[in-house]
């Protein structure tokens, strides 16, 4: 009867709910999760913090000073008298004799102007362009008395802002790298898994359980201790970031593995094989884009527990270790009774680990419920 | 049924086996051995061993020996019941190791059962009322825990509880309780020592309990048996709570198996900031010492624990779903 | 606008309407746009008669059971419309109407209809009872909801009523789970548990889509039994005309969440009006056959519900379309025979 | 970071600071009332004082008395009288400031089995034959009743206390020596190596019995250390070494049940099985050792009850203590002492800062001086500092015998490049930041009151900040030449000179922050310094290896630096810091291996090892003249000295008696060990 009765074309509305591509549906329901937005957001400013961590750090990090050993963070006035001028004030700084604390008087006449773009260290921006310039910055230089401290000093008096930028810049690259590493082994082998299953699922299933079986700290630890200690900074970077991603990988695995297995009768899939398609082009060229979303998702959840474990390593002094600078080297400083006792502010390092654990978190589930709702 | 079980069983032998080897490797990874490190501790403390003592030490211990010889020395103690001699602590390993690993347990089911009563009401309702306000906010809070790097809260706890609560630092005994028989005052003195350490790990976990639960829920709520339960015309309250959540707490279920090792797993380093006496800290030096047999031991015990913990799960799911009974019987 | 419905089939014409729906408006506003599931549809139903509603997949007809019942899926809601029910008197006497569209959606008074009064039987039988609980329990759960009965007795009347809708060794099967039972008996459980109460209204949505065609047999027998021995209204959604010819007393065609004609059984068989109705039955080769077959489908696909054409919803697949008539106004049900409407300007 | 984003997570931030803060005000409350208390107090560090050792028998009080518990069991038959207990030959101390009082339970806390020296620094008497006054500078009897030298040093006799006795009642005498060095001693299983101690110019001495309570000790050539060497922590110095087999003594009555010369093969094979141990000689040792064996006839004030390998390390009072007071009492005053396992060092600190212990010197952090002070009130404990007598909390030590890099090797062997690094280093940075200010920017030699010191103008030899002068020595040195960052470039044109410091985390001393201020203040001489924090058996392994350029430790112990050389000349091959690997082999090889040192050092080592075969006054010239080498020629940096850094701070509740406001705090000094703990008492 198709003969019968015109119909017009469907209209644009129409095309666009059963044209849209997996991609647009993910993003249009993505959209509506506010949360997930905001949190891509924050993520965003994250990485844009790593890119620009030496413009945003206003001292050198390594910079140490006994005059101003644990310095409380300095209080920014926005307006000198009406106008509107962000200064602070200079501080000395004197052990009491009584106490042996340090303590930092601020002297209200002498007013140290911030200035924006100011000229500071020398670096590269981006690692490209030489230039002195930074966010902010005052005129005092390395002189202990005049100069910002918004986050305050360590003990070796070096400022904790700027190492908290550098930190930041160390810490969320080691995450991205472990999380580009587990993917890998996750998505190969999780797709081997489930594309062929029978014997190799099997194998590689009791290696899952066997890696999940096994406590995370003794694996981390053995494998960290058998890192040749004489290796540079860098290598034990790379090095601790493919030991997270080891361990890393096997919820990936399962993720992919689980879709496989559902996809694997999937007619186009079928068809793919009919026309002849390598197993390995079948897998990667038709299958894994089919569920890009759900391994981005699952990838975003990841990264969280790469940063965690990047602490905790550090934490156990196996992580990367000074003069590198990283959150999990940050909050090792502070992980004594003296910070939490007189100089709180050097736990701020937490901070940024808290909001970025959540918005990757939240991030990672508005990108699956996106990517399909019911999981 | 049984068959099942036994399969699983079988499966849950060879992985035991397997994280035996695995963790007799991971342990003979670092360079060194017992001796280098001993020498090293002695070394520090300004005391001298000279070559030739370290030689007969090696001789004494074993060490030096092929990895695999000093392994199947170990299987044959274990066979014999013997976890062998911890070095450092010169004690047999199952004496150091003693109630330490019952604490550990403790501990852990303490904080597993905290994230159980925060992750399923929270899990239901953000489920129920999914993209409310309270689902964001449940979320959130089931997160913080995930968040915070627990070693520091710790720290801060400690310190805290002293300084507010003049709690006594550490520990999940008093000093009088430290080694004393086990007795309703030693309980009640455990008990109180609890709760800090269960919140530190409990809170890590809930959010990922959350997470299951609500997806878990969020899968049913779509059922048409839901829909049914409503027709009849059950109060609403009754038929979430009878049908879709019970139908979810299955798959939940099973994840106690990779729960409770994750905890026991984190609550090393809690334990070491806490100063617990579990088989956290334990291993921590042992692993630091090369104190071989000790440290292998703990490592196989928690992976056993795992195995057993994931084997029960399962069971536990067949026997409370009664679709997969049927399919797999 | 569209009150005047012609009363439906003699049989009844005499009793009040059981249940009468008006001009209900049930939407599901979606991030894409509004979907109108249920666009004013009015009909009545009549206490012992079958109203078989007809209509393609998505034209509907479950949103207006489950509008009736108030259990429409969020974010649906009523956004229009009255659904008068005539709840059963005390004592005999037609007890009083009322307006369950008004009802809050799970305030006690409907939860009171609910399953007592109002029963519902659906597509899938595998998927609608718990996979957890026995079906005895399930059903014994609904009696002693609405009836103030102990467990046992509870218990016994369900193993009753399993008898009664044909299960064999009902004593057995009570403790048995759903899938441990056959299509067939899901589906009669299923009936059990809807009539356990003795409802005045049973609506059965596609009861027998699931099942195959002998089962589908037997489970319509039983129905058709059933209404004869408990003398309830039954309201049958289905998009199988054969059913319906076997079922109905009168028939309402749905498309696009409105009823476009409704009527006698006969009249809309041998006589139907809307080109939509008669498309549907032209569609199957032989009238009254015993042939399950299912429709092929008209021409062009139903318009996806965001956007519903203008004018008369059926314009774009008409065959008796009529530039800057139908694609302009909309039609609204005008009485075309005895008790026989149709939506359509043909019959002007 | 967008500005605005930047903004909204200062704010963030800022929210999480004051929640921060909060906590800091509510510390502040505490802290004032603290201070108030502490207010008017004088500095935390007091004036030098101890117990004395009464040696004049004149003195010796007329009759004993014992604690409460032991009376007791006297009535009640179990244990003979006082009088027999003792002995003859009571070891009398003179209490710092009182009589004291019986009874209590001293609380303290210990890391587990390898802290042993926790509780035998504070309970072991110490049972050395001889010991240090509180000085740390005389050597006076202490198990031992006297040291008589004879044959110009080649002999010694050592006469014992009569009527002395172990802790389970047996007759400690000269049989108990011989029964060490026989059997012990030279049983090649437990002893491979022959310790130095038992040596003087390398060539072996023999122990030999006189009469039951006289002991010989015989060498080859004179040995006029001995009686320092008897006092110091070395392998003749009591019974804390016993657990490797040394000290010089052993009880042989219960020994010997372990030792193959005396059981059966088989009858020992059964012991060994039973005790699960792998060989008879891990038994032995292990039955031999203070900390771990509850059965162990010990010498020592208090004896171990329960192990050091369980959750409490407790100790309980020898009824058998040869020590007792001037009034007659037989110490110690304290019932018992419970040492409770700490975790981590920041339980350890949290509880003596909460007043959990009562006495707590070991593990306590110097960085933590300033929560200590303020919740002295609150804690009701006092802190005191105890600053140690040797010139180096911290030193960096050059590696001589560098020799991966032939341009570093050429430096190092350098003294002006020696000496301009050392220039380099901002000493009072380094004090303020890390020591709080409490300790002094110093060379290596020690104290001024130490008899080896050679001078007060040794003290800032080469260990001031001296930018100008350093680049000047630098520049003539022939390192003129810098790249575009100011740093000094390698005279072989391979490009920037960088050098290496090895650092060990998780110490006393914060070695590798220490360090990075150093590699700070070293830019403005042009020096790169790479730092590298690597665990403990890692440095040992490289220092030996030769691997090691610049090392960072500190030379407690060097205060006495003919009984702990180790830190003043490469002396050891296990050293976590080494100036020279090979040097040492050359030393003990006496020349056959290893590498001849250059000629100031070898003048070091000469004057050293002659300084054990001249009396005490050339010797006491020689310490002097080794230490101006070491000063003069900088083989070792001093940065920071005579600090509390190391075990210097110490944590005693108010209600203990008999307290030293400051003690000498060393090594060799077994601190507190030195203050005779046995005398300390609970006033309430």
């Amino acid at each position: 009867m198709a003969e019968q009765g015109p119909i017009p074309a469907a209209d644009a509305t129409k095309q666009r709910i059963f044209v849209a591509s997996q991609w647009q549906l993910t993003w249009w329901r993505f959209r509506k999760h506010r949360v997930a937005v905001a949190s891509a957001l924050v993520v965003a400013g994250f990485y844009l913090a790593v890119l620009g961590a030496d413009f945003l750090a206003y001292a050198d990090p390594d910079a140490s000073e006994a005059q101003r050993s644990l310095m409380p963070p300095q209080r920014v006035y926005w307006f000198d008298g009406w106008r509107f001028r962000p200064h602070v004030y200079a501080v000395k700084g004197v052990r009491d004799q009584q106490s042996f604390r340090r303590v930092y008087r601020a002297d209200p006449d002498q007013k140290i102007p911030i200035r924006f773009f100011a000229e500071g260290f020398e670096y590269r921006f981006l690692g490209v362009i030489p230039t002195t310039r930074h966010l902010i910055g005052v005129d005092g230089g390395l002189d202990a008395t005049k100069t910002i401290f918004l986050l305050g000093t360590d003990v070796q008096g070096r400022d904790l802002w700027s190492r908290l930028m550098y930190g930041t810049r160390i810490s969320l690259t080691i995450g991205l790298f472990g999380v580009t590493v587990s993917l890998l082994l996750g998505v190969v082998l999780g797709g081997i898994s489930g594309f062929y299953g029978g014997m190799i699922d099997t194998v590689i299933q009791r290696t899952i359980e066997i890696l999940r079986s096994i406590p995370t700290i003794p694996l981390w630890m053995g494998l960290a201790a058998a890192l040749p200690r004489e290796w540079s900074v860098l290598q034990v970077y790379f090095a601790i970031t493919i030991i997270i991603s080891l361990l890393g990988w096997t919820e990936l695995a399962r993720v992919v593995r689980g879709r496989f297995l559902s996809m694997r009768e999937e007619d186009f899939v079928v068809s793919a094989r009919l026309v002849g398609c390598t197993q390995m082009r079948t897998i990667f060229v038709h299958m894994v884009p089919s569920f890009m979303s759900h391994i981005i998702a699952a990838t975003t959840l990841a990264l969280p527990a790469m940063i965690i474990s990047e602490t905790a390593l550090s934490f156990l002094g196996l992580g990367l270790r000074p003069p590198a600078i990283s959150w999990g080297v940050l909050l090792q400083h502070a992980q004594n009774v003296q910070t939490v006792a007189i100089s709180p502010w050097l736990m701020l390092p937490a901070v940024p680990v808290i909001i970025a654990v959540m918005a990757f978190n939240f991030l990672g589930d508005g990108l699956r419920d996106a990517a399909d709702p019911y999981t | 049924m049984l068959a099942y079980i036994g399969r699983r069983a079988v499966l849950a032998i060879f992985t035991v086996w397997a994280i035996s080897v695995l963790a007799f490797v991971i342990i003979q990874l670092p360079p060194g051995d017992y001796v280098t490190s001993y020498i090293a501790q002695m070394a520090s403390m300004g005391s001298v061993v000279t070559d030739e003592e370290a030689q007969n030490l090696r001789i004494q211990y074993g060490l030096g020996q092929p990895i695999y010889v000093q392994y199947l020395k170990w299987m044959r103690l274990i066979a014999q019941g013997n976890f062998g001699m911890s070095m450092e602590w010169r004690r047999p390993v199952t004496e150091v190791i003693g109630e330490r690993l019952w604490l550990t347990v403790v501990v852990s089911v303490a904080a597993l059962t905290l994230t159980w009563v925060l992750a399923l009401p929270i899990g239901i309702y953000s489920a129920v009322r999914q993209y409310s306000a309270g689902d964001y906010l449940a979320t959130f809070v089931g997160f913080i825990g995930l968040a915070v790097p627990n070693f520091l809260l710790a720290l801060v706890l400690l310190y805290l509880g002293f300084v507010l609560f003049n709690a006594h630092i550490g520990g999940l005994f008093s000093p009088e309780f430290s080694d004393a028989p086990w007795s309703g005052a030693r309980v009640w003195d455990l008990l109180k020592h609890l709760p800090i350490p269960a919140v530190i790990l409990g809170l890590a976990g809930t959010a990922q309990q959350i997470r299951i639960m609500r997806a878990n829920l969020l899968d049913e709520l779509r059922k048409p048996y839901v829909v049914t339960a409503r027709s009849k015309g059950l109060p609403e309250s009754r038929v979430i709570t009878k049908y879709p959540v019970r139908v979810a707490l299955n798959p939940f279920a099973s994840t106690i198996g990779y729960t409770l090792p994750y905890i026991v797993s984190g609550s090393i380093i809690v334990s070491l900031v806490l100063g617990l006496p579990t088989v956290g800290p334990l291993l921590l030096k042992a692993l630091i010492a090369q104190d071989m047999f000790l440290a292998g031991t703990i490592v196989l015990l928690l992976g056993v624990m795992t195995v057993i913990g994931t084997l029960v799960s399962d069971i536990l799911l067949v026997w409370i779903d009664p679709r997969i009974r049927l399919e797999e019987t | 606008m569209m009150g005047d419905v012609v009363p439906s089939s003699s049989a009844s014409s005499s009793r009040e309407a059981l249940l009468s729906v008006r001009n209900l408006k049930t939407y599901f506003p979606q991030d894409e746009g509004l979907v109108k599931a249920v666009d004013g549809v009015s009909f009545d139903l009549y206490p012992g008669v079958t109203l078989g509603v007809v209509g393609e997949s998505g034209c509907g007809k479950s949103v207006t059971a489950r509008s009736i019942l108030r259990i429409v899926d969020r974010p649906g809601r009523i956004v229009e419309g009255e659904i008068q029910f005539r709840r059963p008197g005390t004592n005999g006497g037609g007890g009083q109407v009322v307006d369950l569209a008004k009802l809050a959606p799970n305030g006690p008074e409907i939860r009171s209809i609910r399953g007592a009064e109002i029963a519902l039987i659906f597509q899938e039988p595998m998927s609608s009872f718990s996979p957890v609980h026995s079906v005895g329990n399930q059903i014994i759960e609904a009696i002693r909801l609405h009836q103030p009965v102990g467990r046992r007795e509870a218990r016994a009347k369900t193993i009753e009523m399993l008898r009664r809708v044909g299960v064999s060794s009902p004593e057995q099967r009570v403790d048995q789970l759903a899938y441990q039972l056959s299509g067939g008996l899901r589906q009669r459980a299923m009936i059990a548990m809807a009539l356990s109460c003795q409802p005045t209204l049973l609506i059965a949505d596609e009861p027998t889509t699931a099942l195959d065609v002998t089962t589908q047999t037997q489970i319509l027998e039983l129905m058709r039994q059933l209404q004869q021995e408990d003398g309830m209204a039954i309201m049958l959604i289905t998009h199988d005309l054969g059913v319906v010819a076997e079922m109905a007393t009168d028939v309402a065609v749905m498309y696009l969440g409105r009823v476009v004609e409704q009527g006698p059984v006969d009249a809309i068989f041998h006589a139907p009006r809307h080109p939509y109705t008669q498309a549907l039955l032209r569609s199957i080769p032989r009238i009254r056959s015993r042939s399950r077959e299912r429709l092929t489908p008209i021409a062009g696909s139903v318009p996806h519900p965001y956007d519903r054409p203008t004018g008369c919803p059926f314009h774009p697949r008409c065959t008796d379309f009529m530039a800057g008539t139908c694609d302009r106004q909309e039609p609204t049900l005008r009485p075309v025979g005895d008790q026989h409407a149709v939506s359509c300007f043909l019959y002007r | 970071m967008t500005k605005l984003g930047r903004t909204l997570r200062i704010r963030t931030l800022r929210s999480r600071l004051t929640a921060a803060l909060v906590v800091g005000a509510l510390i502040g409350v505490i802290a004032a009332g603290a201070l108030a208390q502490s207010a008017g107090k004088s500095a935390l560090i007091g004036k030098l004082e101890g117990p004395e050792v009464v040696t004049d028998s004149a003195k010796f009080p007329k009759t004993l008395k014992e604690a409460p518990q032991l009376a007791a069991l006297v009535k009640a038959g179990k244990l003979p009288p006082v009088s027999e207990r003792v002995g003859q030959d009571p070891l009398v101390i003179k209490p710092l400031h009182e009589i004291g009082k019986y009874g209590g339970t001293w609380r303290g806390g210990f890391t587990g089995p390898a802290d042993f020296w926790n509780g035998y620094r504070c309970c072991s008497g110490p049972d050395h034959l001889m010991f240090w006054d509180y000085t740390g500078d005389k050597v006076m009897p202490n198990l031992a009743r006297g040291l008589e030298m004879q044959d110009g040093g080649r002999a010694w006799l050592l006469h014992l206390r009569r009527g002395m006795k172990w802790s389970d009642g047996k007759p400690f005498t000269a049989d108990d020596f011989v029964f060490w060095f026989e059997d012990i001693y030279r049983n090649k299983d437990l002893i491979p190596t022959p310790s130095a101690a038992m040596a003087i110019n390398g060539k072996q001495g023999v122990i030999e019995k006189v009469d039951t309570h006289t002991v010989r000790f015989k060498f080859p050539e004179p040995y006029f250390m001995l009686p320092d060497v008897l006092a110091g922590s070395t392998d003749l110095g009591g019974q804390w070494s016993a657990y490797r087999g040394m000290g010089g003594f052993a009880p042989a009555h219960y020994l010997k049940q372990f030792h193959p010369k005396y059981v059966g093969e088989a009858e020992l094979d059964r012991k060994v099985k039973e005790a699960k141990f792998d060989s008879w000689v891990r038994m032995f040792l292990a039955k031999n050792d203070w900390a771990l064996n509850p059965e162990l006839p010990v010498l020592s004030p208090w004896k171990t009850m329960t192990p050091i390998n369980t959750p409490t390390w407790t100790l309980e009072r020898n009824p058998y203590s040869v020590f007792v007071d001037t009034a007659g009492n037989q110490l110690p005053y304290i019932d018992r002492v419970v040492l409770t396992l700490a975790e981590n060092l920041e339980v350890i600190n949290l509880r003596a800062i909460a007043g959990e212990y009562d006495f707590q010197q070991r593990h306590i952090e110097l960085g933590k001086l300033p929560v200590f002070i303020e919740n002295q009130a609150r804690g009701g404990y006092k802190v005191y500092l105890d600053p140690g007598d040797y010139g180096g909390d911290m030193i960096i030590k050059f590696n001589l015998n560098y020799d991966a890099d032939p341009e570093i090797a050429k430096w190092f062997n350098t003294a002006d490049f020696r000496r301009a690094l050392a220039l380099g280093i901002d000493r009072d940075q380094i004090n303020e930041t890390f020591w709080l200010g409490t300790g002094t920017p110093s060379s290596v030699v020690p104290a001024d009151s130490n008899k080896y010191n050679p001078g007060p103008q040794y003290r800032k030899m080469w260990a001031t900040l001296d930018v100008k002068k350093a680049n000047e020595m630098l520049d003539q040195i022939g390192l003129a030449k810098k790249d575009a960052q100011g740093y000094r470039l390698r005279s072989d044109g391979k490009g920037r000179l960088r050098i290496e410091i090895m650092t060990l985390g998780g110490q006393f001393v914060q070695f590798t922050q220490i360090a990075e201020m150093i590699r700070e203040q070293w830019k403005k001489i042009g020096i790169d310094l790479t730092v590298q924090e690597v665990e403990r058996s890692l440095a040992l392994k490289r220092t030996a290896a030769n691997e090691q350029q610049l090392g960072a430790w500190n030379n407690d112990g060097s205060e006495h630096l003919f009984t702990f050389p180790l830190h003043v000349f490469p002396f050891e091959l296990a050293a976590v810091a080494s100036s020279g690997p090979l040097y040492v082999k050359w030393f003990h090889s006496a020349g056959a291996q290893g590498k001849e040192p250059e000629p100031r050092m070898r003048e070091l080592m000469e004057k050293w090892k002659k300084a054990f075969g001249v009396p005490e006054k050339e010797r006491i010239q020689l310490g002097k003249d080794i230490w101006k080498i070491a000063a003069e020629d900088v083989f070792i940096i001093g940065v920071i000295g005579m600090g509390p850094a190391s075990m210097g701070v110490r944590v005693v509740k108010n209600n203990m008696g008999n307290i030293p406001s400051r003690q000498y705090n060393s090594p060799d000094g077994k601190t507190p060990g030195i203050s005779r703990p046995a005398t300390f008492f609970y006033k309430k």
